[in-house]
Formats: C-alpha cells, structure tokens, sequence
C-alpha cells in the first residue's frame, strides 16, 4: 500500500477537514474561514491534477477500508471518476471565491460554508465511489449535506422546499438502498467494473435485474431530475445563487446523471443493459425531459425558475447519450457532463450577478441590462449560446457528438429530438438576449446596489468571466490533450469499449 | 395480553367504568380459563422430580458450613442471589425514600393497651429475632425471618409513637441499613482474594462467614423493613425535608 | 391408612379451595378495607399451606413478611391513602383531566 | 394426581385469578394485592413442585428462591405502595390516568 | 509480562458487578461527595469492560463458578462476545449519562439519583453476566425496580403515574417470567442456561415456559402490543434516566429474551410459525411506533415512540435468523449498539433543550435549538443513525437486516424496513427543520452547561462511527464457545 493508494481518500479529505472546522470558527473570523476554503480547494486541485497526469499514463489510484462484510469503502481514481472530480473541483474553487462575495455579512456564513465543503466532498465521493455502495453512501450524504443549504435562508418558503426536496430525494434513495441489496443478494458484489459484472447471471435472475434496474434508475433519477421526478428542482430555487449553481452544474443533478453513468455501465454494462433492453425506455424518458423541460422553461419568467427548468432539460443529454448506447453517443453524454456543467453554471453567476447588483429577478426586467452590466451579460450571453447548441461553445460539441452516436446505432429519432431541443433552448435564451443588448433600459433598477465604477464586486464578477472562457476554450480547444473531449474518448475506449 | 393493553392503553375511559370491567370480564374469562388450562396441563405432565440437585446439595450440606440445607442454599450454594436480593431490599428503601412521602402526621394517642402491649412485647420479639437467627444455623429460621420479627418489633414501637432520634437519622442509620450488603460484598470480595472465586468460603469457615452475614443482615433488614413501614425519610431538621421537595419541583 | 389419606385430601382440598376463595373475594369485593384484611388473612393461609408442603423456612419468611409486614405496609398505605381522599384537593377531577390532556399528547 | 400437583394447580389459579384482578380493578390497591396474589401462585408451583416425589425430603433449592422470592415481593409491594400514595396525592385518586374512578 | 499475565488472571467481570454495587453503597453512605463517587465508578467500569474485552480476545469466552459451586448447585457467571457487547454499550452510554448527570440534577435530587443509578448500573451488568435463569430473575427485578424508582424522580404527576404504571408493567413482567422458571426448574432439576440447554427437549412444560418467558420479557422490552407502559414512562424521567431506561434497560430483556430463544429453545423453536409471529409484531411495531412518534406534538413523546419503534427492528432478527443466521444476528446486535447511543444522544439533547427553553412543544423549539448548536448537531446526527442513513451504525444494522430479508425473499419485511426509515426521516426532520428558521428572540433561556452538551454530541457522533467499525465490533460478538444451528455464535 504505497502512499498512491491515500490519494483518493485525501482528495475527499482536502474538502471534508475545512468543513469540519468551519463549523467551529466564529460567524466573524472571515479570514480564516476564506484561509481554509481556499486552501482546501487548491490542496485538492493539486492532488486532482497530479492524478489526472497519472492516470493519463496508466497509473492506478485506488482505496480501500473495510466498511461491510466483503464489500468495502472504495474510492478509486478512473478516467470517468476524474472527468467528473475535476469538473467539481475546478467549479467549486470557483463557486467557493462567487460565494464568498456572494454572502458577504449575511448571518450564519459559518454553517453556510461548512455544508457547502461536505457537499462538495460528497460529491467528490460519489465520483470516486469504487462500488455502488461506496457510491450510495456519498450519495446520500449528498442529500444531507446539501439540505441546509436549501432552507438557510430560514423562511417558511425555504422550509417547505427543504421539505419538498427530502421526500423526493430520501425517498429516491430509499429505493437505491432496496435496489443495491438486491442486487448484493444475487452477485455478492457491488463492485464498479467496466463492462459490468452481471454478464455471468443466469437467466431466472433477468426479471429481478430489470426490477433492480428500475430501482436504481428511479434513485438515481431524482436527482438527475428525470420527469417525473424532477418536482423538487424549481423548489429548490429559494436557495442562494451559488448554491443553486452547485446544485444544478456540479453537485446533486450531476450526482445523479454521474450514477446513471455508472449503473449503465460499470455496472450492467453497455452491452447486457441493451440485451435486457432497459436502455430503450430510459432512453425516451431522457427524450421527453428534455422537449417537457425546454417547454416548460419558456413559460418562466423568473431568470432562475427558467434556468433550473432548461438544467432539467439539459442533464438528460447525458441521460439520452448513455442510453442510446454507442462508443460515439457516449462520448457525447458524457462530455456533456462537463461542458453543461460550465455553461450552467455561468448562468447561474450572472443570475446571481443581477439580482445582487440590480435585484434584477425576472426576464422583464431585463431590458437593456447589457449596457449597465456588459461583462457579466457577455458571460451570461456564452453559456447561453452554449445551451442553444452554437458552435464554437462546447454545448455545440456535446450535440454534435450525440447525434452523431444515434446515427451510427440508427436511432435517427434522436436527431429530433435534438433539433427540437435546440430550437425550443434558442426560444427561450434569445429573447432574454435580445431584451439585454437591444431594449432600452429603465429610469431605475428595482433594488440597486452601487460598487463605485466597476459593474460588480470582483469576486461577482471574476468567476462567470472565467466560467464562460472554459465554456468557450472547451468548445475551441477540442483537440487539445486533456480537454474534456479528449478525455472523454479516452474513457470511451478505457471503460466502455475498449477493443 | 391484549385485553391488558385495553385495560392500560393511554385513552382516557369516558364511559362509566362499571360498564367496562363487565366487558373486560366477558372478554377475559375464556382467555384466562385457556391459559390456566393449558398451564395446569404442562403441570401435570412434567417428568418424574429430579433429585440430581436435591441429593448434590445433601452431598454438599458438610461442606456448607451450617447443617440446614435450606440456609446452606440461601447463603453458601446460591450466596450471590441472596446477595443481589439484600440490595433490592435497600434499593427499595431508597426509591420510597426518593418519593418523599408526608410522614404520617398521626400523633399516636396515649394509648395503655397499645404501650403495654409494647412494652412486653418488644423484648419478647427481640428474643425470638435472636433464636431465629440463632437456630436458622441447623433448623429453619435465617437472617431474613429474624430480620422481619425484628421489624415487627420495631413497627410496634413506631405504632406506638416512637421515632429514631435525630442524632442517628443520620450516618448511624444509613450505616445500619447499608451494613447487610455491605458486609456481604466485602466478604464476597475478601474471598475472591483469598481463595480466588467469589463467596467461596473454605469449609472450614464458611460457619463462621455465615453468621457473620447472617447476624448483620438480620440487622439490616430489620431497620429496611422498619424504615419502609415508617415510609417517609427520617431527617435530622425539618427544614430538610422542605428544600428537598422543592428540590423536587425544580 | 384410608381415613388418613382421605382426610389429608379433605383438608389439601380445604386449603386450596379457601385460598381461591380469598384471593377472588379479596380482589373483587368493593370495599378496600375488607380486601386488605382478606389479604391477610389469605397470607396467613399460605404460611399454613407452607407448613403442610414441607417448607417451614418458607412458612416462616410467609408469616412475617408476606402477611406480617406486607399486611402492615398494606394497612398503613390504606389509612394515608384515606387521610389523602378526605383532605382531596378539590380541584382533583380538574387535575385529571389536564393530565389526560398530557398523557396522550 | 398427588397432593404436589394439586397444589400446583391451585398456584396457576391463583396466579390466573391474580392476573385477572390486575386488569379488571382499577384501583392500585387492589392492582397491588393482585400482583402479590400472583406472586404467591408462583411460589406455590415453585414449592408445591419441589414435592412431588413421594416419601422424599422436599428439594431446598426452590424453597431458598422463594424465601428469595418473597423479599422481592415486599421490597417491590413497598414501593408500589409509596408511588401509589404519590399519584394519589397528585391526582387526588388512586388510579391510573387513563382508568379514573370516581 | 507478570504484569500483563496479573492483568489477563484478573476477575473483571466480577469487577463489573461489584464496583457499581460499592458504588451505590458508597454514594448511600456519603451524600457530601456523591457526584465523585459517582463518576469514579462508571469510569472504572468503563476501565473493567476494556479488561474484560481483552481478557476475551486473548482468551475466548469466560466462566466464573461463584463459591466454588459448578452449576447445577451454584451460579455461574458467564461472558462470550454478545455480553461483552452489551457490557461495553452499558458502560459507556452509562459514563455519558453520567458525567451529564453531573450537572442535571440539583444536589437535592442527585442525593436520590446516584445511589439508584448505580444500583441500576450493577443490575445491568449482572444480568449481562448471568448464566442462570433464577439469578438472572433477582437481576430483573433489581433492574426494574431502580427503574422505575429513578423514573419517578421528576416528582410531576405524569412521572408518578408513568413510573406506577411501568412498575406494575415490569413486576408482572417478572412474575411470568418466574412462572416459567419454575417450570423449567422441576422438568430438568437445573437453572444453568448451558445444563438446560444440554437437556431440552419439547414438551408442554417447555412449551408453557417459552410462552411465559416470552411473553414476560416482551413486556419488559415493550414490544407492540405491549408498549403502553413505555412511552408515559419515557417521557416524563428526567432526560438522563429516559436516555437510559430507552438505551440500556429495555435492551437487557432483550438481551435475556435473545439469549433464551438462541441457546435455551433453539431446539425447540426452529419452527416458522413463532418465529414469524414476532416478526410480524415487530413489523406492526414499526409503522405504529413510527406513525405515533410522527403525531406527537412534545419532543420527549415523540422520541419514546421512536424507542417503539426501534425496538420492532430488534425482533425482525426471528424471522430472518432462520437460514441466514449470523447475518441477522449481527444486523441485531449492531442495531442495539447503534440504538443504544443514538437514542441516549436524543434524549440527553432533549434534555438540554427543555432545560434551556423550560418546554418540549416541537412547534416552539426553533428559538432553542438556534441557540444550542452542539445540542442541535447531537440530535440530528443520532437522527442520521436512527433513519439508518449511511454512514451510520444504524445503517450497517438495516443494511444487514434487509440484505438477509432480500435473500431469504422475505419482501414485506423489505418494504416495512424502508416505510418505517422514511417515517423516522418525516419524524427526525419534523425537529431538525426548525434548526434553520430564524430563531426570535429568546426569552427565560437558561445556558446549558458544555457538560451537558458534549456529552450527547460525543454519544451521537459515536453512533456515526459505528458506520466504520464493522470490522472490529464483529470480531467482538464473534467471541464464543457455543456455536448453534442457526451458525450463530453465542
């Protein structure tokens, strides 16, 4: 056991310790509190890097405790888990500065960021989960942690979208608990391997596999946001912008859409999963969410309800790209995995942005906000044309990527479902471009903040600026080593399909 | 056992409880009946005595030290029970005294029949304790009947207005009621280091270590049963007994 | 040898039956003052059936804590519990029921 | 049937019979006197059994349990007394909450 | 060396049942510094379980013959994995309460609470030692009686009539438990768990005294029906008493009704129809349980349905333990560790909120917890265990449980397990959802000492862990010298 094999558990721990003491620290010791976040979140950048170059030749970054009988706690580093750890990483250093701005002397920061750092471990943990209950396990601490987060702001409104999110989200888990038993009580081992490990069952244990399928795919669901369990999503809106932003780009829906992944294919795998011909329905489930949820968001005229109901929309791509099952669809779904991840969150900065700034809320509110806020609305008009699918953002990689995949297993269906999607994301992204850049803008801003020349504080304003250039390098920089869709192929060929 | 939740579950009873206790009644008669039925019917069938026990105790009775094998049961061969028993004994003295009953407020009335009756009663009872405990050595008797004719006795006096003076409510008295157990843990403790088992008394002694148990403990559960008559905690002031019940209602 | 036997069954049936009797009359009779006394009296019978068992160790402990200081217990808890229900608070139906009120919150 | 299993029989009954009083009555007093009555039945099988070979000495073992028995007995009847005067101090009447007897 | 051999020779399981009995006498005696002695002994306690867990794993499973008598003529006390389990669960969920008795009890009642306690204390390990039926019925009424007694210590009239009713509950408990030894004393001439064992065989002697012990020591353990007496009881203690009594003392007959059914009647039971009967009211003690604890409205109520609840999971080991014995068996007795910590967290935080706020109305807690954040943190991680959410010990205990559920096909018990979880998680977030509100003003606050706050967090946090020490804490229960059919070592 050399000391390779603690990384893994570092990388979750780098975030799991600030947390920790964060709660300990005093409302007022911001400086420390800012110390151990950033910190913390360059500490795990590094191990995470150091990682990404070992794995990229070959290295084997792996943990194991004893948690159960024969089934232990382990967190191991593959090409996936990466794509995935590095995303959140990279997003959370970012949120972390956004956030810090973001809450400035509002009360209870103390347990605001010590649940922001467990969140952010949870999900670090699911992505490197080695086993599925590893997996459940972060996944549910995931539900925990992210809860007080949603209701901090305390009003009863917030409560109830607490509430709302823990009977979705327990209940989803509740089912993966029943799926994963099961499934422990057929293989005897829960253990993440590519290809799967159910392809030596017998063919009595087919029905009870579709059922544990069923089981899994709902858990899961929940928060990927599949319709119909997507109920939560817009609740979940009450919370402070940046926790929305983790939320929708890095933390839960990516949680959930990172385990449909996994249960696809480390799990059935690609291959069995078809033969059992789960992955057809889940397939048109990820369609419909994604026409219901583009539709669903062009009747939103609050900025935020807008963008949760376009993320409902959005994570089903990788939902639709593993289900349609092909090395070329997969590349697509799971890049999509990052590049939503930036492009939404970007969104949610310059939401963020308005309302802080301008208490701008609504997209009738917007007119002309261009002018008074141009870097932030540049940022926001990049993740937008992203979402649409307009090259060179990278959302126009992932689409292209996926329809490529759906032609090659002719499921041409798919490219309409794209198009439409498309066209619905243009629909209701452009008019709120056009209102910012082209409408003339009122005599006041609903509830104005004044930061002296610049638009916005330096901490509202540096992280969508950043955000939207990794959207737009990842579209451009396609072919360069290490970006997402590099990466992305290289899992393709390691994980799911090598030769 | 349903029935008894009915009796006992916490929904208060509107309806006149006559009229429940009949329905209980009817309800309860046959289960009760079966039940006794079936108990009876195991009873009846049990196998013939077993007298591996019997006859191992009266193979043991010399090594006991006392030559009653009932005496040699309850403090050599099942020590330990009668142990655990004198501490229930105590803790049920502290719970009642926990409580804080109101003394009984009756002033007992001068009353001849009653002191005389006393009077030549008392050394007569106290007598009898010490020939209980004295003959419980070969013959039945032991601690605890001796122990409660001494209560009997001290009831009299209680009944008769007597109370234990302030100076000994104290110390002396915990004392006293604390020293059955105690010298039976001691001893058992001592023992363990002596012969390495716990309350296993070398033959030659074990008379000896059982009298001393048995005369302090006769002692002991005399003032237990006495002080669980009187019921209410006998306390040097007053004014004690006042700040522990408002202590009480914190 | 007959007789004997037969009035040793006669006298077991009396002792058993009596003792049946005592316990039922004693739980069920409404007086309480009655029932204690009975009890006593049923404790009493049981330091006799010790005897005739063979258990005069038990037949002792029987008579002077079973019926001896239980029944002394019994008897002083009775006369409190009396001078309580005559000095009542008035209030008590009122206690009762802000209790049940509680009780099954 | 032997005088030992009679008695046996007649410790059930009054074991049954005090069970039965320990639900019917309401009054703690009565519930009281129950228990000890059930108490005394389960000394009775306990001794009458120790019996119940003929001509032969009786077995001591259960005759040290019960007089073990029997201090338990008086030990838990004390208590319940005393808790008995509390509630009824308390409640102003010697019953269980949810079976008042007025 | 000399040392190590002096230490391994050294009787402490004695020492478990004797320092708490010199304990109470001590603390009787000398009221001035009753809070010292207190402490010292459940800490030697503490120190005598860590002996006698090493004693185990050098030396497998112990036997003491009391006075030298072997069974059937004397006692024995006896200890394997299971009771060190037990032991160990006692003695530091007893050193939590302690220390926050310490400072809960005003010096009028600590003069009544200590000597109790720790008459409690040594009950407790005395029955978890005990090898002997009869002994092990003085132990159950030492047991209750303190109990009860310590019960009645907050002097309302719902704790006298909550402690009456417990203490009718628990004496007939004892007295049908009783009935049954008698029985099982003149079929087989012996008391000796391990000689009955060696001897049983069917009959309706046996049969009646299952049923009675049976029966009895549900009572005790407050199994649905038989429930009614708990949650008055629970719910009117002082808090460091109901975290015991849900803790510890429900548990011990548990322990004794686990002990009976697996080593006495195993021969005797192994047939489906018992066995699934108390599965069944385990079941209905979860949903009732957990239904109930959901309706109430005074946190202390709601936590004493919770312990109803629990304590249905604690019998769905019978059912399963049929094919897939060591699984269920393991699953129960983590779940008792787990419960045990997890619920003496709760209600020690309950404590602190009441004394903090002066009332227990879950609609008004929000102000209190708002200001007591360790006690806040307490409350909701032992929830995280009690909802069995990973990591937890109460996870691993279900994770357990449902993995021999799924396996043997048993899929009501499935479904039950996972209704009555969410319910514990509509009950547990129905508390901790006021946490977050913003808390008004506080009037009448009183400060809650950190000795009365730390020690529910480190109880909570210990149930947390417990998530991560599988391992270890199953080498512990494996230690044994019987193994059964069921493949259960006890």
């Amino acid at each position: 056991m050399n000391w390779n094999d603690w990384i893994p558990l570092l990388v979750v721990i780098t975030s799991l310790l600030p947390g920790l003491i964060i709660f300990t620290l005093a409302e007022d010791n911001v400086r420390a509190r800012v110390m151990l976040n950033l910190f913390g979140a360059f500490a795990k950048l590094a191990l995470v890097g150091l990682m990404l170059w070992g794995v990229y030749f070959g290295y084997h970054y792996e943990t194991r405790l004893p948690l159960l009988p024969n089934s232990d706690l382990v967190l191991r580093a593959g090409p996936l888990a990466l794509l995935f750890v590095t995303l959140s990483t990279i997003l959370w250093l970012v949120t972390t500065v956004y956030a810090i701005g973001y809450l400035e002397d509002s009360p209870h920061r103390s347990r605001f960021f010590g649940f922001f750092s467990l969140c952010v471990t949870a999900t670090v943990g699911v992505a490197l989960a080695g086993n599925l209950i590893t997996f459940l396990l972060f996944y549910e601490l995931l539900t925990l942690a992210t809860y007080p987060l949603i209701v901090h702001r305390g009003t009863e409104e917030a409560r109830q979208a607490g509430k709302t999110y823990l009977r979705y989200t327990i209940s989803g888990g509740a089912l993966m608990l029943i799926g994963t038993v099961w499934l422990y009580s057929l293989t005897g081992t829960l253990e993440f391997t590519p290809k799967g490990f159910l392809s030596n069952i017998g063919e009595q244990h087919y029905p009870a596999l579709i059922g544990i399928f069923a089981l899994l795919i709902t858990g899961l669901g929940v928060k990927a946001a599949l319709v119909p369990l997507h109920g939560w999503l817009p609740l979940a809106m009450i919370a402070p912008a940046p926790v929305s932003a983790l939320l929708h780009a890095v933390a839960v829906v990516k949680a959930g859409a990172f385990g449909i992944v996994r249960v696809v294919y480390d799990v059935f795998g690609v291959e069995f999963a078809a033969g059992l011909g789960v992955l057809k329905p889940l397939a048109w489930l990820a369609a419909f969410t994604i026409i219901y949820g583009s539709i669903r968001a062009l009747f939103q005229d609050d900025l935020k309800r807008r963008l949760a109901y376009s993320t409902i929309s959005q994570v089903s791509y990788i939902a639709l790209g593993v289900a349609i099952a092909g090395p070329i669809a997969t590349i697509g779904g799971v890049v999509h995995l990052v590049h939503q991840g930036l492009m939404k969150i970007t969104l949610f900065f310059c939401a963020g942005n308005l309302a802080e700034t301008l208490g701008i809320h609504k997209v009738s509110e917007m007119n002309g906000v261009g002018r008074r806020m141009p870097w932030t609305m540049a940022a926001f008009t990049i993740g937008a044309f992203g979402m649409i699918g307009a090259p060179p953002v990278a959302g126009f990689i992932s689409k292209w990527y996926l329809g490529l995949g759906a032609l090659n297993n002719d499921q041409s269906w798919v490219i309409f479902v794209l198009a439409g999607s498309s066209l619905l994301n243009a629909a209701y992204f452009l008019p709120i471009l056009h209102r910012a850049w082209f409408m003339p803008s009122p005599k006041s801003w609903p509830h104005e903040h004044n930061f002296g020349n610049k638009e916005t504080a330096w901490a509202l304003l540096l992280p969508p600026l950043i955000t939207a250039a990794m959207a737009l390098a990842a579209g451009l920089l396609v072919t360069m080593p290490f970006s997402p869709l590099e990466w992305a192929k290289l899992i393709s060929v390691r994980e799911f399909y090598q030769p | 056992m349903t029935t008894l939740i009915q009796a006992k579950s916490p929904i208060p009873n509107t309806g006149d409880s006559m009229n429940r206790r009949t329905l209980l009644l009817i309800l309860l008669l046959p289960l009760l009946v079966i039940f006794a039925a079936g108990l009876g019917y195991a009873v009846l069938l049990l196998p013939e005595q077993p007298q591996y026990l019997p006859n191992l105790v009266i193979e043991n009775m010399d090594q006991s030290g006392v030559s009653h094998p009932v005496t040699a049961v309850l403090l050599n061969f099942r020590g330990y029970d009668t142990l655990l028993e004198l501490v229930v004994l105590l803790l049920a003295l502290l719970a009642v005294w926990s409580l804080n009953i109101p003394a009984a407020r009756h002033k007992a009335a001068p009353n001849e029949v009653l002191d005389t009756l006393t009077n030549l009663l008392t050394p007569v009872l106290i007598l009898v304790t010490a020939y209980l405990l004295w003959v419980g050595a070969h013959a039945p008797g032991g601690a605890f009947q001796a122990g409660s004719v001494l209560a009997a006795s001290a009831v009299l006096l209680l009944l008769g207005g007597w109370r234990i003076s302030v100076k000994l409510a104290g110390l002396p008295l915990r004392i006293i009621l604390m020293a059955g157990p105690a010298v039976f843990v001691i001893i058992a403790v001592v023992t363990l280091l002596l012969e390495g088992q716990l309350l296993k008394f070398p033959p030659a002694q074990a008379g000896q270590f059982i009298v001393i148990i048995e005369t302090v403990a006769t002692v002991s559960i005399g003032a237990t049963l006495a002080a669980l008559f009187l019921g209410a905690r006998p306390t040097a002031t007053s004014n004690e007994v006042a700040n522990e019940i408002d202590g009480e209602h914190k | 040898m007959e007789t004997l036997t037969l009035l040793n069954w006669g006298f077991d049936i009396l002792l058993g039956l009596g003792l049946i009797t005592l316990a039922l009359w004693a739980l069920f009779c409404t007086d309480l003052f009655q029932a204690v006394v009975l009890f006593i009296a049923f404790g009493l019978l049981m330091a006799l059936l010790w005897v005739r068992l063979d258990a005069p160790d038990v037949a002792l402990a029987e008579a002077a804590i079973g019926a001896g200081l239980t029944g002394a217990l019994i008897m002083a808890a009775l006369a409190r519990l009396q001078n309580i229900s005559r000095n009542d608070h008035p209030d008590s139906g009122e206690k009762s029921n802000s209790k049940h009120g509680r009780l099954n919150e | 049937m032997n005088p030992a299993n009679f008695y046996a029989l007649i410790g059930i009954g009054l074991f049954s019979v005090g069970l039965l009083g320990l639900i019917i009555n309401s009054h703690l007093l009565k519930k009281i006197l129950a228990i000890n009555i059930m108490g005394s039945g389960v000394f009775l099988v306990l001794v009458a059994l120790a019996k119940r070979a003929e001509n032969l000495p009786a077995d001591p073992v259960p005759h040290a349990m019960v007089i073990t028995g029997i201090v338990v007995a008086v030990s838990a009847t004390a208590l319940a007394l005393s808790l008995m005067l509390r509630v009824a101090s308390e409640t102003g009447h010697a019953t269980l909450p949810d079976e008042v007897e007025k | 060396m000399a040392i190590q051999d002096a230490l391994l020779a050294f009787p402490w399981a004695v020492a478990l049942i004797f320092l708490p009995l010199a304990g109470a006498l001590s603390c009787f005696l000398f009221p001035r510094i009753i809070r010292t002695l207190g402490l010292i002994t459940s800490f030697s306690i503490v120190v005598s379980v860590v002996g006698l867990g090493w004693q185990l794993l050098e030396q497998g499973s112990y036997r003491h013959t009391i006075g030298g008598w072997s069974p059937p003529l004397g006692i024995e006390l006896y200890a394997d994995g299971l009771s060190l389990l037990m032991l160990a669960t006692t003695a530091l969920v007893g050193f939590a309460i302690s220390i926050y008795s310490t400072a809960y009890f005003k010096p009028t009642l600590a003069v009544k609470f200590w000597p109790i306690w720790m008459c409690l204390l040594a009950a407790l390990n005395a029955l978890f030692l005990s090898a002997d039926i009869f002994n092990l019925y003085v132990t159950l009424e030492l047991l209750g009686l303190s109990a009860v007694a310590l019960t009645a210590l907050t002097g309302s009239k719902e704790a006298f009539s909550g402690a009456m009713r417990y203490l009718l509950a628990t004496l007939l408990a004892s007295l049908a438990y009783l009935l049954g030894v008698a029985l099982l004393y003149h079929n087989f001439g012996s008391v000796d768990i391990s000689l009955l064992a060696a001897q049983i065989q069917a009959s309706p002697a046996v049969w009646a005294a299952l049923g009675l012990m049976a029966a009895g020591l549900a009572l005790k353990t407050a199994l649905f029906p038989l429930h009614f007496w708990l949650p008055p009881a629970h719910s009117s203690a002082p808090a460091p008493v109901s975290a015991l009594l849900s803790a510890l003392v429900i548990k011990a007959s548990f322990y004794i009704f686990l002990r009976l059914w697996f080593t006495l009647f195993e021969p005797v039971v192994d047939s489906e129809t018992i066995s699934t009967l108390l599965g069944l009211l385990g079941c209905a003690a979860i949903l009732w349980g957990s239904i109930q604890a959901l309706r109430q409205t005074r946190l202390k109520l709601l936590i004493a349905y919770s312990t109803v609840a629990q304590v249905g999971y604690l019998f769905l080991v019978f059912p399963l333990s049929a094919s897939m014995g060591s699984v269920a068996w393991n699953a129960v007795a983590y779940l008792i560790i787990s419960h045990a910590l997890a619920k003496s967290a709760m209600f020690l935080s309950a404590g602190n909120m009441i004394s903090f706020g002066g009332h227990d109305r879950i609609a008004d807690l929000d102000r209190v917890v708002q200001r007591l954040p360790l006690t806040a943190a307490a409350f909701a991680l032992a929830g995280v265990s009690i909802m069995g959410i990973p990591p937890s010990g109460g996870f691993i205990g279900k994770w357990l449980l449902l993995e021999a559920a799924v396996t043997q096909g048993q899929w009501y018990l499935v479904a039950v397990m996972i209704i009555g979880g969410l319910l514990a998680a509509a009950y547990i977030f129905k508390v901790i959802g006021y946490t977050f509100s913003p808390a008004k003003v506080m009037h009448e606050a009183q400060s809650v000492s950190a000795t009365m706050q730390w020690p529910a967090l480190l109880l909570a946090i210990g149930a947390i862990l417990l998530g991560l020490l599988y391992v270890p804490v199953l080498s512990m229960l494996s230690i044994s010298d019987v193994v059964i059919a069921s493949g259960v070592g006890l």
